[in-house]
């Protein structure tokens, strides 16, 4: 009987306006690929700690101290990078959920919530400097500075942002209610910082603490424009690490739903310790 | 849109005047506070009434937190947020619904403290009492309209307790500097527009949010 | 296309081809939803057509709820389609919460108000006629009590009451969930009522149900089983015998 | 009034929190990549044609 030829698999024919393979995809969205590879990790997180490494000798040692303040002033090149930073990541998270609530795209939610960690980090490291400061500078470890509590609104909003995505059973919900919260914080910002320079009633002029006014020595803003970068770095290595760990989260929490592995494992804790007990599976695979 | 909103703040002011919740419970934990407060100042009335205000505003915070918590719950008790979810009403219209029903009830509360606080710290309230009522009306507005946005949140959550303070005050610090500050304002009789104007835009921004992102909020 | 207000957020998810003609009455294509860790259904396929009663048998905790809640849009399908005469479960929900009405133990009434006050805040909001009230309420036999407030209902009147709401409503899609614990037998036959009013306005019902159906004929039974679709083979008049899995 | 004793804690906090959140996500890193390997052999005994039982 004759053989039936066997008609060549069709080629799966790569679109032709959408060459397939990894040269389609946009110059950007490839150097964002790399860069957020676990290689490309690691080497942001070597030239954060160079950075952070150039910028404390420099501030601590190489600047001249300040006329008025003397050494003290040095705070402030860890305190106003962490402010940027903090405002930063909160800028991010509005704007990371914003696009999760209009497209719905989950690398967005990633994005949020390593800002929004990365976020309550600087949040709090810059309250503390800041108080750190204001105790030689203003004899008090608090004063009602519109920016300090603006930063503290800011810290608790975060709280309400993590705190609010393990309250519903749907991960997916979870991560809806916390991009709200995100929102509404970040439109609280503005109007909070105007409230609280109307109740003081001040309007002096930018404190010491403001920086960047182009009075400051030349050396002085150059050690502070490194300090800025480096702590900018850090914080593009703590979101991309994080967002590469959520990413493995969430694989992980489907894997458990495909089929074979589900019948094996009955999951009920959560992801983490929940791989660590599964059993080892029962039937003739198990080498265990 | 408008109708159903309607609708729905009429059917939570039914159920408030059946079920009296906010003048049988809430109305006198507010009074009960603002007392408690009052006697832990001490007597001396100039003091009180320098911190009068903030008194007020304190306690009507509390109070909303009850007040939403409790408008939810009516919701939540035979599954009926749900029924609301599945009509095709707007998500925005339950939030318009659920925050005008809210704001009635908070300023009716408002209107007693203000009279007890009157006399129990003897406030000069005839001092500009149009300027009291827009600080009150603008601010209660605000504070119903977060209170309905986060409500929803606190109701599906799994640990109910703590949410709702949890979300609601960080939302709200803006409003209760705002109202503190143009309430004491208002009663030495001075100009109080620019802090009208502040309070205006806070509600601008909560019932924009809240209009938008309530859908969001609500699905499962 | 008119999403439900907020939800435009959604994963991009065209609805499959075929579920789009408005020939089906109610497609799940493939649709998979998690609670937590706990897989409530995996990878449904269920098509109803116009016309068709649909019975959903199983034991507790076999995906039967959650299947007809996904397809009232009160819960999202975690992955896979669906959709509602032709509306998609996920982005379309306005519309499809416009033609579906879903049944279950919770009757959603408000216990201040009362019966009537109930169904009339139902009509204003589902847009429909409040004059219809009195006659649907005496339709189910509650006029007599129809000023006293829910509250003081046993369970029996409270589903007769979640039942008038449907009949104020009429939705061409019905979700029915153990339309018949608690109810003695005239309101039983409230239940085939409602099934076949539904039925006559060309729309279709899916049931969920442990009991068999007295005199009652389902076109077609889907069992399930741990939140997948198990094929029994059995005789799909269910009152000639019963069987399937239990 | 150069005062060291405020620099020096406010560097050393900042230093502090740095090496806590490194630490963290370096920890959480190996964490799943543990777990990935773990589903990766439980998925792969699956593969394998179950014994028919006795």
């Amino acid at each position: 009987m004759a053989t039936i030829a066997r008609r060549p698999a069709p080629q799966p024919r790569a679109h032709p306006a959408r060459p397939s393979g990894a040269r389609n995809r946009s110059r950007g969205a490839r150097l964002l690929g790399a860069l957020c590879g676990s290689r490309g990790i690691f080497w942001q997180g070597v030239a954060a700690a160079v950075a952070l490494g150039a910028s404390a000798v420099v501030s601590l040692l190489v600047v001249p101290a300040d006329a008025a303040q003397g050494d003290v002033q040095r705070l402030m090149y860890v305190h106003v990078p962490a402010a940027w930073t903090a405002y930063l990541s909160f800028a991010v998270v509005a704007f990371a959920s914003a696009a999760y609530l209009r497209t719905g795209r989950v690398h967005w939610d990633r994005l949020a919530v390593a800002a929004a960690e990365a976020g309550v980090l600087f949040t709090g490291l810059t309250i503390a400097l800041g108080s750190l400061w204001g105790r030689p500078i203003w004899g008090a470890w608090w004063t009602w500075d519109p920016r300090l509590t603006t930063t503290l609104v800011l810290l608790l909003v975060y709280a309400g942002y993590l705190a609010v995505r393990g309250l519903p059973d749907n991960p997916d919900r979870g991560a809806r209610w916390s991009a709200v919260v995100g929102l509404v914080g970040f439109l609280d910002v503005p109007v909070v910082h105007l409230s609280v320079v109307w109740w003081r009633g001040l309007h002096q002029p930018a404190t010491v603490l403001r920086p960047g006014t182009p009075t400051m020595a030349g050396s002085m803003l150059a050690a502070l424009l490194l300090a800025v970068l480096a702590f900018t770095l850090l914080w593009a290595y703590l979101v991309a690490a994080r967002m590469r760990t959520e990413r493995a989260a969430q694989r992980t929490r489907r894997e458990l739903l495909s089929a074979p592995v589900r019948r094996g494992v009955q999951p009920v804790a959560p992801v983490a310790d929940l791989v660590a007990t599964a059993p080892t599976p029962q039937g003739a695979g198990s080498h265990g | 849109m408008t109708g159903e909103a309607l609708a729905l703040a009429a059917k939570d002011l039914r159920l408030e005047l059946r079920g009296r919740h906010a003048v049988s419970t809430v109305l006198p934990f507010a009074v009960t506070l603002l007392v408690a407060l009052g006697l832990a100042l001490g007597p001396d009335r100039p003091l009180l009434r320098q911190v009068a205000p903030g008194l007020l505003w304190i306690t009507v915070l509390f109070a909303a937190v009850l007040a939403t918590r409790r408008s939810y719950e009516l919701e939540g008790e035979d599954g009926a947020l749900e029924g609301l979810l599945l009509s095709p009403a707007d998500p925005a219209a339950i939030f318009l619904g659920k925050a005008a029903a809210l704001s009635v009830q908070l300023l009716a509360l408002e209107v007693v403290l203000v009279t007890v606080m009157a006399l129990l710290f003897g406030l000069p309230l005839a001092a500009a009492p149009v300027a009291l009522a827009l600080v009150c009306l603008l601010a209660t507005v605000g504070l119903a309209a977060i209170g309905s946005l986060f409500g929803v949140v606190a109701q599906a959550a799994r640990t109910r307790e703590g949410v709702l303070p949890l979300l609601v005050l960080p939302a709200a610090i803006p409003l209760l500097v705002d109202a503190v500050r143009a309430t004491s304002l208002a009663l030495e009789g001075r100009d109080v527009t620019g802090w009208l104007g502040l309070l205006l835009s806070f509600d601008v921004v909560a019932l924009a949010a809240g209009t938008l992102l309530y859908g969001y909020l609500v699905e499962d | 296309m008119g999403g439900a207000g907020g939800f435009r957020h959604v994963v991009r998810r065209r609805t499959h081809p075929t579920c789009r003609i408005d020939a089906h009455a109610a497609c799940l294509d493939g649709v998979t939803r998690v609670f937590g860790q706990q897989p409530a259904l995996v990878r449904v396929r269920l098509v109803v057509r116009p016309g068709e009663v649909v019975l959903l048998r199983g034991t507790n905790g076999s995906g039967k709820s959650t299947l007809l809640r996904v397809l009232a849009t009160a819960v999202t399908p975690t992955h896979g389609r669906g959709c509602v005469f032709g509306h998609d479960l996920v982005t379309d929900r306005r519309d499809v919460r416009r033609l579906t009405e879903l049944v279950g133990h919770q009757t959603r009434l408000y216990g201040d108000l009362s019966a009537a006050e109930n169904l009339r805040f139902v009509a204003r909001m589902h847009h429909a006629d409040p004059a219809l009230v009195p006659a649907v309420l005496e339709q189910v036999g509650l006029l007599e009590v129809a000023d006293e407030r829910t509250r003081g209902f046993s369970q029996g009147m409270r589903q007769r009451l979640a039942m008038a709401r449907t009949l104020v409503r009429a939705p061409s899609l019905l979700l029915l969930d153990e339309p018949y614990a608690g109810l003695d037998d005239q309101a039983g036959s409230l239940v085939h009522a409602l099934v076949a009013a539904t039925i006559r306005r060309g729309g279709a019902a899916v049931l969920a149900s442990h009991d068999d159906l007295v005199g009652f004929a389902a076109d077609r039974t889907v069992t399930l089983a741990a939140g997948e679709t198990v094929v029994v083979p059995q005789p799909s008049l269910l009152s000639a015998a019963p069987g399937g899995l239990t | 009034m150069g005062d060291w004793s405020y620099v020096a804690p406010g560097y050393a906090l900042t230093a502090v929190a740095f090496a806590a959140a490194v630490l963290r996500l370096h920890r959480r890193t190996r964490a799943d990549r543990a777990a990935a390997a773990r589903l990766a052999a439980l998925r792969r005994s699956r593969r394998t044609p179950p014994v028919p039982p006795p």
